[in-house]
Parts: structure tokens; C-alpha cells; sequence
């Protein structure tokens, strides 16, 4: 079946509230107004203001009543428009979502699931453009996901659903409109590991979301110049997948981490660190860093184009590891 | 309704759990912050004896006693405050972070105003499940300069909630006063502006609070939408225990004390010498047999740290 | 104070500002979010005729016209959407960034509700140093129910400080009715919660809102304090360039467009024809000219990326 | 003089009043209450409640209006409680106070410093004892300091606010009631070198902050088994002083970083994964990491110490780190 991104993300909620009475999705414009980036248009119409319910703008309020509902025993999906807004509700996902099963010796498990849009690259500007799911990734307590392809986007959501935990799934902006073929029974997709998105002996490329299709073309540009990269797909970054990371840094010695957040405190550090302490000495060369640059995204396309990681900084980074030291 | 004799017992059982807290905390048995409620006991002996055994509670950090009159016994909280796996949060909390499934007492939560989104979700759970329960969120008079109040109170109103949403107005946050920190100080006025039928009650007075609040949770379950009550009371201890008590004089607090909410009752009650006597005997029974049974917890294997990150699953 | 004729010729400015931003977005010269304040001109017009030169003004991302009448040129605006350097923030703001330090417009806001405490802050500095500036604080009434929307005006009004608050109430956030998300819909009245006096206005007619602003102003100016208006009014167009519109009724459209602000105003002033057409040409040439500045503005050089995530400073 | 941490910040704050007009401190209880941590005491009564300025409960409020009253020519101190309090405000400091300056094209720079008390150790349990400045330190536009000494206390604020941008100081809990010597005239000190706090050739021990005490007993221990490790304190967490970072490590070609933040992308991830970048073909051993362990910190005295970073632990990493590999 030839779908996009959106429409999967939108089957799969379609899917989720059709199975289960006690899922319903909540945010800014989810319903009357169709979806900020039209991912729930319809389904207003389908399940009725209740379950697709308009929220005012108050962050804070609707994601903690999220956790309540959580708490209460329904399976909510709250949507947050996009990721810098999600600062508003931190307060409510860090010291509460996050920490409420632990604190409470186990008692209450918080069954939450929260949706939402990251990323540059549509010239947004500096407070609709952060990349913070790698930020997000450094809290206890999270699942962290990114869903860069259809079947991800398709089959993620209701993993997350029965989770007995809060999930995070962070949506690129850019990914939306990404068409491609999805088969008719695409089903769930664990959210524990991380996937090969193509095979290599010469360099591993270690990336997410919105990311993926750059670092892809990348691949194939360095394949012209005779390189072979693996290119793995993180998929979730809390808990990150050490073995499959392990695995193909393993086999290549080498490693290039393409992420959009900034580069200090990126989550390409912890998996730069990760993989040292756990290949010191298999590695042929040390591990690259592709990021975005330590600015505010800015709004002029070529300077946004200039922030972000770009097919060119990939490949140079990849010769780079190829061609270091041994 | 609960007897008037029963509330007093009732809020001697908070004040002796507090005062136990106190003495316990001076030994060093008891760590961190604490925050005692005596002077407010009639507030939340009041609303509590309005509640049904499956409405649920959401309160502060200042909430034992709110845990105790919910069901949660002071063994359980004793033990959690000296931080053994015998606690109701296996020690984990402390304090300020009591909780307990099985009477629904979502905490003890210590970011000011965090709790009462909690309890809008909660109450959302109810009403789109059709079951008519009711959750009550106590939260002090500091919260209501929060955002997340503003953002609370809208939500439960425009989607008719069944939340009693208590202030708990002893006039100070900390050390600041009330004026000192709200351009209009008419608390229940406030809860107005939402369209949330709002009263103040005498908080010292635990007849006025316990009648209030059963008007006020019966017009919360019959599907009336949120009520809120400022609940006008004192704090007569100090903050916690750090707190030099630089902000207020101690001829205010006096003032306050001759309205101790226990002994007002005990008054008018005209309770009987012997009876009182008894009373307080069963209470400080029940708060040694507790205090023993503190004394007596384990500690949580320090193996079990990582438990509860996430909840323990089938492995797949 | 400003003559009705300058306020038309002013309403036009910012209609045809926003006209050529549509047509530019068409043609892919303007990118990003776009959101236009066509229907809405009287309200930035009349507030800002009742302002000083070194008053401040905060606004949002729907802000091209206030930056406009604030006296930010159009060729700086339009370079801004352009992504050029000769723009007013040298292309990186784009149109839900235009910043000004001259005229003192501080943005440019695209976070809801973020800018009033913004304001509160700037009219914080302007008390503690004893200068009589007034900072307006422009918001649409879906800040509302954000919580920093609440804080603000508690602090505002706490400390007596000199912010207009404008509530730009044109009734849908973008697709969701006002009614849909507040429990209590009447805006006024919330600021009036605070104390902060506070003031429905007709936002169709400029003439009103001028003169509402200027006794407002004044009072802020005096010393009173915080003051509110909600300026009730409609915007024409969708609320971004994305929006498709599903959530009204073309016919409540057409309601509101007939009461355009500056058709309105032209046939109450009965303006002759030929000073008409006079205006109109004057403000094309305007509008045309920069249209001509941002095709020739230039691409700051990407060295420059990192410059301004910190301040230039000297070399120690 | 002897002082402690907590009059040597106290000093630093009646100074930088007494100098500049347009400095206040503004913030919950710091006023009539005396300072949550009694770092403000006496303030009041010198300076008035408008340069002691209560606030109310409203942390995006008032550290929004600190950015306002930043920008309209008043140099503020913001204090927030507890770090844990400052997610309420994270809006206003990562979506303003680090973005206006870029997004302005230069225009308008924030001349704000926030001040706040981090870290755990005093069974405060988990909405109270988060180590989160590492985390911070990911946002461009901020400028992340941490005291750890009483002459950094004393030396830091005076440079914070001649800084034209953001600073945010974090003070750890642990600290105020260190007592030590200070100079009569303890004078500024900058906000972009680390600084050496024991010379060693054997290991470099790199930490901040409340775990640098700790830190220093674990050199002694080593110095005691024949292991001279050199200690070095960040104090500025962003930028880095990656000169400093380096040179210690070009020397002792043995790391291992202390960081009270949770493991998994921590500043230590990006201390890391710098060093690798740096000195790959110099390092004897892969970097170590010592944090805490990935838990909402619990309340019980033994659960909380078995989460933090203790001297046994860093011992047991610094002698990994020695006897690794060659
Ligand atoms: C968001 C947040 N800010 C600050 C604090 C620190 N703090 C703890 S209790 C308190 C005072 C709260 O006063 P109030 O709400 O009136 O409750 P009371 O202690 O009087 O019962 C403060 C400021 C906190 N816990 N959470
Ligand atoms: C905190 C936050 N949440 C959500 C958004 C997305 N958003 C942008 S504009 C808007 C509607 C705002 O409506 P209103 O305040 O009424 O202003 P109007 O657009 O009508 O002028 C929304 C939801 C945002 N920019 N910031
Ligand atoms: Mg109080
Ligand atoms: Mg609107």
C-alpha cells in the first residue's frame, strides 16, 4: 500500500482507539482544526470530541492531566505541537511522569503516552526548531523513541500504548510528507531495538529520525567512492540499543553518530562514550560527530541548511574515520 | 455523617502522628524536610470524612496527616519516613512523598501546584469512564500564583470534572506572607473567575469543614463539576524544620493557637474528663505501636536501587 | 493625539504590508510560518497612536504590523521574511521574529503567552529606575490559558507596574473557538481577578480602541498600575498559511468582513475619492520600494552563524 | 577570613548590590523568609524589599521578568529554589534568555544571572535532588558555572553579571555549610577556565560542583596505594575549557570523569567523547564514568548513597582506569 508518514502515524492512532475503549488523544487543534500537521484529520469525525479532544493552550495542565488519566486507568495520547512548547510541560514529564513509579516504591505506573514534532529544516526559526529528543533521552524513568520510516510510524504507536510506562515518540517535521510503500499488515514494532538500515563492512553510521534519509544518501555517496557504511537506525534512544551498536561498530572499527541535536551534551556524546568504554580497543579511529551547530536554528535557508547535519559533513566525517590512524 | 466525637479523634491522631514526627526528627530518626499540619488538622479531617473509599486524594508535601485519615496507617508512614522497605513507598519517598494504591492517595508531591493537573487526569479518568467518584486535591494558598493552578482550575471547569479542588489557606508559603504575594488576596473569588462555585470555610472550625465539604463532594458526584473551598487556617509550627520564623510575629501565632481546632471541639463537645482521656490513651497506643514498628524496618536491598526505573515486565 | 485620517492611512499600511506577505509566500519568497493580521489592523493601529517614542511593545508572531506601526520600516520587515541580512534581525528571525532595538519592539514572540512576562520584566526595569515608560504587551486571547499568562498579571499587578496589557480576542486560537477552551469566556473580567482595571473595546473600530488606548496609557503612565484591554476582533484570513479553515463558517466570515476596519473608518470620514486613491498609491510606492530592497538583499555569509549566540566581546 | 560557601556567596551578592544599582535579587523566600538556604539572610534589612524582592510561586513568571528586566538595563539575580523548580521556567530561559540575542541578529542580549542549588545528599528525595547542570549545558546562548570552592562562591557572581549574555550558577545543597579560608581580598574570578585542584601524573580525575570534595578524599585514597591522580574542577560546565581538559589528559593519558548527573547523556558523555576526539592515539584507556546510577534519587539514606557517586566507586574507576589495557 502506498501511504505517507502521516497517514501511517494516523492509522495507527485510528488503530489504537479502535482496539481500545481507554486510548483517546489530547492537544492543541487535534480535532476542529484537523492536526497541526494534519496527522489526526478525521478522526474527529470518527470518534467525537471526547476522544479527540481540543485542549486549550496550557501545557503544563494537559500533559499532567495526561498522567492523571494515566494514573486512572485510561491510555491517553497527548500531543504537544512541537518540542520547544514541550518545555512548558517538563515540569509534570520530568518530575512526575518520570518519577512517580520509582518514588512511590512501585505502586503507580504511568501508562502515558506523549506524541510529538521535533526538528528543523521548514525555516521555523529558533523557537519551533529544537531537537531535543536526545536532551529528553538523559531522564529516568522515559522511553524515548524517534520513528523514522513508515512502519515505524505505523507500528511504534501501539507498542508505547502497552507499555506500562510513559513513551515518548518524537515526530521530524520533515518526515510528514515521506511517501513510500507499507504493507497492508505492517504491525507493532518493539521499542527496544535498533535497526540496520543497510548493510557494510567499512564504517558504521549510527543515526534516528529525521536524520535518516541524509545519512542514507550519504551512504550511497560514499558507496560511489568505493566506502561501505553500515547505517543503523537507533530507533529508540532510551534505552539505547548497546548491542546492536556494539555489534556493527565491532564488525566496521568505526563510527560516525549523525544527530540534529547540538552538538555539547548531544545524545551522539553518550553513544561516542558508550562505544569507547565498551571498544577501546577494536577501534580504528576515533568516534565522529556529526551535529547540528550550537546556535538558536536560524530562519534564512541557507543558514539553517548551514546549522544542520548535511550529506556533505557525513561523508567527510565518514573518510575521515575510514582514513585515520591505521 | 461522621459524629463530632469521631472528628476529634480524628484530629488527635493527626496532631500525635505530627508531634511523633517532631520528636522524631529531633532524634535524627526522621531525615530530610519535614512539614507538620499542626493547627490545620481540622481541614483535612473535615473534607475526609466526606470521601468515599474509592474517591481518591491528591495532596503536598505537608500530607501526612491527609495519608493517615485516608487509610494509610501510621505504621506505613512512620516507616516510610524513617526509610524502610516496611514504608508505604518502601522508604523511597520519605516525607513528603507518601502514596498508597490501595486507598487512592496519590501523594505527597513536592512541586508546588504539581499535583493538581494529576488530579484533573484523574478526574478526566472518571468521567470518560462514567464512574462517579470523586478526587480531591488539597494544595496550599502558595499554589494559587502558580501557573499550573490557572491552567488546572480552567481545565476541570470547561470540562466539568468531578474535582474538589482545598486550599489550604494558612497565609504564609514559607515565609511569605499571602499579601505579599497575590494582587488580590480573595482566594475563593479567584476560583470564581473559572466559573467554579467557590465558599471560604472556618479551616479551625472542623464541624463547618466536615458540612462543607459533604455539600460540596455530593455536588461534585451528582455531576455538578468542580467545587473549590479555601479552607482558612494557621499553621502553628514552623514551616519545616529548618524554618527560623523570621516572617511572623508569636503574638500572631498565639492568636491563632487559642483557636487550636482540637480543643475548640473537645469544648463545645463537652467531652467527659474519662472519655478524652481514653481517647487520647487508644492514640498514643496506636502512634507507639507504629513507632515500633519503625524502629523495627529493614532496609530495602540496595540491589533492588534500579527496581521501578520502569515497571517490572514478563520479559519478553 | 492622531487624526483619523493618519489612523486609515496607517490601517493601510499594515493591510498591504500583509497583502504583499501572501503574495510573496505565493511566489516562495517568504518560507515558514506566515501568519497575517489582515481584519485586524485597528487594534495594533489605535493602541499604537496612544504610545511614546521610547514606550516599549511585545508582540507575537502575527506582529508585522505592530512592527510596522512601531516605526520598523517595510523594507526592513520584508528583508526580515526574506532571510537577508539587511532584514531586521539580519534574516535569522524570519516573520514570527522581527525584533527592533531602536524602536524598542521586542518581538516577535512565538511562544504563546511568552512575552508578557517579557513585559512584566521590561515595565520592572522602567519602575526600579524611576522612568515613566509604558510597555504594551500584545497576546492573543489563546495565551489566556497559559499559565504564564496568569503569573504575569500577578505580578504585574502585585508590583504595580507600567504594562497595557492587549488582549487581541479574535476569537479562535488557531482553529479552536474561545469557547471551546475557556470555562469562562468573558477576558475582561479574568484581568479584573488580578485587580488590573480592564476594558472590552470594539477592535473593529479604531477610532475607539485609539481613544481606549490613550486613556489606558495614561493611566499606566500615572503611576496606576497594570491596565487591560480586550480588544474584540476577527481575522479575515487563516490563521497561517497552512491552514485549511475547517473550523468556521465562511458566512461568519463574511459577518466580520463587514466590518472591515478601514472601509468602516474611510465611509464614516466620507474621505474623498481622490485622497483615497492618493493614500493607496503612496503606500504601494511604499510597499513597492520594499518589495525592491528585499530582492536586493543579500545572504548573510554563514561564517557568521555562530556569531550572537554570545555577545561580541572584547578580547580579554 | 574564615567563612563558608554559603556567607562567601552571601558576601558576593552584598557586594555586587552595593557596587551596581541596577542589581537585585529576586526569587521565592529570599527576602523576608531569609533565603531558603539562609544565603540571603540580612539582605533585607540592608537593600529593601525592591532589590530583595519576594516573588510569588511563579518561576516562568519571574524568570521571565528577570529576562524583561534584564533587557530593559537592570541587572538581575534570579534564585530558584531548587533546580528540580527550575523545569517550571525552562520555557523562558531555553526559548528566551539563550535565543533572543541570535534570533534578534544581535540585538538584544540578556544580562541575567540565575542563580539555583542542585544536587542531592541531604535525603530530599526525588523532586528535590536532581543534578541537572550538565543537562543545561546542552543549550547554546547559556553560559553554565558551578562553584565548588568558597572563593568561587565568592568570585563568580561579580563575573556573572559584567557578562553581557546568561550565566546560570548551580550550587550544590552539600556545600553551603563548607567552612574554609578565604582571602580578605578574595576578588573575581572567571567564568571560562577550569582550574587544577591537585597535581597528579598517574590519572586525571575531572569533576565540578558538590562531588569535587568527594573526589579529592578518592585522590587521597589513590595517592595512599601509590596512585597520584590529578584533579581537575571544571567550574564552568559551558563552554568547556577543553585547553585545561586536554593538557591534563595529554599528561596522565588516563581519564575518568565525576559527574553527580545521571550516566546516560551526561556532561561526562560529552567530557568523554571530547577527550576521544582529541587524544584517541594518547589515551592508555578508555575514559571512565562515575554518575549517578539512573533512578529518581530515593529518600532512604542508604538507597541515595548507593545512587551517587562515592569515593569507592571513583577509586575503583581511577584504578581501572591505571591498570587498563598497556
Ligand atoms: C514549584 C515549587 N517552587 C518552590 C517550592 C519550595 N517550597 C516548598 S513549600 C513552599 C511554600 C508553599 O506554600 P503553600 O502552598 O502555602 O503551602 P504550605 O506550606 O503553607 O502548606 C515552597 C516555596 C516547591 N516545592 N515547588
Ligand atoms: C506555547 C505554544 N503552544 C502552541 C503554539 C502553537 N500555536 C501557534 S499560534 C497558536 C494559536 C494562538 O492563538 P491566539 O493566542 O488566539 O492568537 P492568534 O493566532 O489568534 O492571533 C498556537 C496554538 C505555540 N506557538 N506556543
Ligand atoms: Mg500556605
Ligand atoms: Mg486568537
Amino acid at each position: 500500500m502506498k501511504t505517507s508518514y502521516r497517514e501511517a502515524m494516523r492509522e495507527a492512532i485510528r488503530d489504537a482507539m479502535r482496539r481500545d475503549d481507554r486510548v483517546f488523544l489530547m492537544g492543541e487543534d487535534v480535532g476542529h482544526y484537523g492536526g497541526c500537521y494534519a496527522v489526526s484529520l478525521g478522526l474527529l469525525e470518527e470518534f467525537g470530541p471526547d476522544r479527540i479532544r481540543d485542549t486549550p493552550l496550557s501545557e503544563s495542565g494537559f500533559v499532567g492531566a495526561g498522567i492523571g488519566a494515566a494514573l486512572g486507568g485510561m491510555r491517553p495520547i497527548v500531543e504537544i505541537m512541537t518540542v520547544n512548547f514541550s518545555l512548558l510541560a517538563l515540569d509534570q514529564i520530568v518530575n512526575n511522569a518520570a518519577s512517580l513509579l520509582h518514588m512511590s516504591g512501585g505502586q503507580f505506573n504511568v501508562p502515558l503516552v506523549i506524541r510529538m514534532t521535533t526538528g528543523a529544516g521548514r525555516q521555523l526559526a529558533a523557537q519551533h526548531s529544537h531537537s531535543l529528543e536526545g536532551w529528553y533521552a538523559h531522564i529516568p524513568g522515559l522511553r524515548i523513541v524517534a520513528p523514522a520510516t513508515l512502519a515505524d510510524a505505523r507500528g511504534m504507536l501501539w507498542t508505547a500504548l502497552e507499555d506500562p510506562d510513559p513513551v515518548l515518540i518524537f515526530e521530524h517535521g520533515t518526515l510528514y510528507n515521506a511517501q513510500g510503500e507499507l504493507d497492508d499488515d505492517a504491525g507493532p514494532v518493539d521499542l527496544d531495538t535498533a535497526a540496520g538500515r543497510r548493510p557494510g563492512g567499512d564504517v558504521s553510521l549510527i543515526t534516528y529520525g529525521g536524520t535518516l534519509p541524509t545519512v542514507l544518501e550519504a551512504a550511497e555517496r560514499l558507496a560511489a567512492d568505493g566506502i561501505d557504511a553500515e547505517v543503523l537506525d537507533l530507533r529508540t534512544l532510551r534505552p539505547l540499543d548497546d548491542d546492536a551498536i556494539t555489534a556493527t561498530v565491532a564488525k566496521t572499527h568505526r563510527a560516525v553518530v549523525v544527530d540534529e541535536g547540538w552538538r555539547s551534551g548531544s545524545l551522539s556524546a553518550e553513544i561516542s562514550a558508550r562505544i569507547t568504554e565498551r571498544l577501546f580497543y577494536d577501534l580504528d579511529a576515533p568516534v565522529g560527530r556529526v551535529c547540528s551547530a550550537e546556535v538558536p536554528i536560524p530562519y534564512a535557508r541557507h543558514m539553517e541548511l548551514a546549522a544542520l547535519p548535511s550529506v556533505d559533513r557525513i561523508v567527510a566525517a565518514a573518510r575521515e574515520a575510514v582514513h585515520a590512524g591505521g | 455523617m461522621t459524629e463530632p466525637v469521631d472528628l476529634l479523634r480524628q484530629m488527635l491522631r493527626v496532631r500525635r502522628l505530627e508531634e511523633t514526627c517532631v520528636e522524631l526528627y529531633s532524634a535524627a530518626k526522621i531525615r530530610g524536610f519535614l512539614h507538620v499540619y499542626i493547627g490545620e488538622e481540622a481541614v483535612a479531617t473535615g473534607v475526609s470524612s466526606a470521601l468515599a473509599a474509592d474517591d481518591a486524594v491528591v495532596a503536598t508535601y505537608r500530607e501526612h496527616g491527609h495519608a493517615l485519615l485516608r487509610g494509610v496507617s501510621a505504621e506505613a508512614i512512620l516507616a516510610e519516613m524513617y526509610g524502610k522497605q516496611e514504608g508505604c513507598c518502601r522508604g523511597r519517598g520519605g516525607s513528603m512523598h507518601l502514596f498508597d494504591a490501595a486507598t487512592r492517595f496519590y501523594g505527597g508531591n513536592a512541586i508546588v501546584a504539581g499535583g493538581l493537573p494529576l488530579a484533573v487526569g484523574l478526574a478526566l479518568a472518571d468521567k470518560m469512564q462514567g464512574r462517579d467518584r470523586v478526587t480531591v486535591c488539597f494544595f496550599g494558598e502558595g499554589a494559587v500564583a502558580e501557573g499550573e493552578f490557572h491552567e488546572s482550575l480552567n481545565l476541570a471547569a470547561l470540562w466539568r470534572l468531578p474535582v474538589l479542588f482545598c486550599c489550604e489557606n494558612n497565609l504564609y508559603a514559607m515565609g511569605t506572607a499571602l499579601r505579599l504575594v497575590e494582587s488580590e488576596t480573595d482566594i475563593a473569588l479567584k476560583a470564581s473567575a473559572y466559573e467554579i462555585p467557590a465558599w471560604p470555610v472556618d479551616g479551625m472550625d472542623v464541624l463547618a469543614v466536615a458540612e462543607t465539604a459533604r455539600r460540596a463532594v455530593d455536588a461534585v458526584r451528582g455531576g455538578g463539576g468542580p467545587h473549590f473551598l479555601e479552607l482558612r487556617t494557621y499553621r502553628f509550627r514552623a514551616h519545616s524544620m529548618f524554618d527560623p520564623e523570621r516572617y511572623r510575629e508569636k503574638a500572631e501565632v498565639a492568636r491563632w493557637v487559642e483557636r487550636d481546632p482540637i480543643e475548640t471541639l473537645r469544648a463545645s463537645l463537652a467531652l467527659p474528663e474519662q472519655e478524652w482521656t481514653e481517647m487520647q490513651r487508644d492514640v498514643d497506643a496506636e502512634l507507639q505501636a507504629a513507632v515500633a514498628f519503625a524502629e523495627a524496618g529493614t532496609d530495602e536491598p540496595v540491589e533492588e536501587l534500579t527496581r521501578f526505573v520502569h515497571s517490572d515486565r514478563p520479559a519478553r
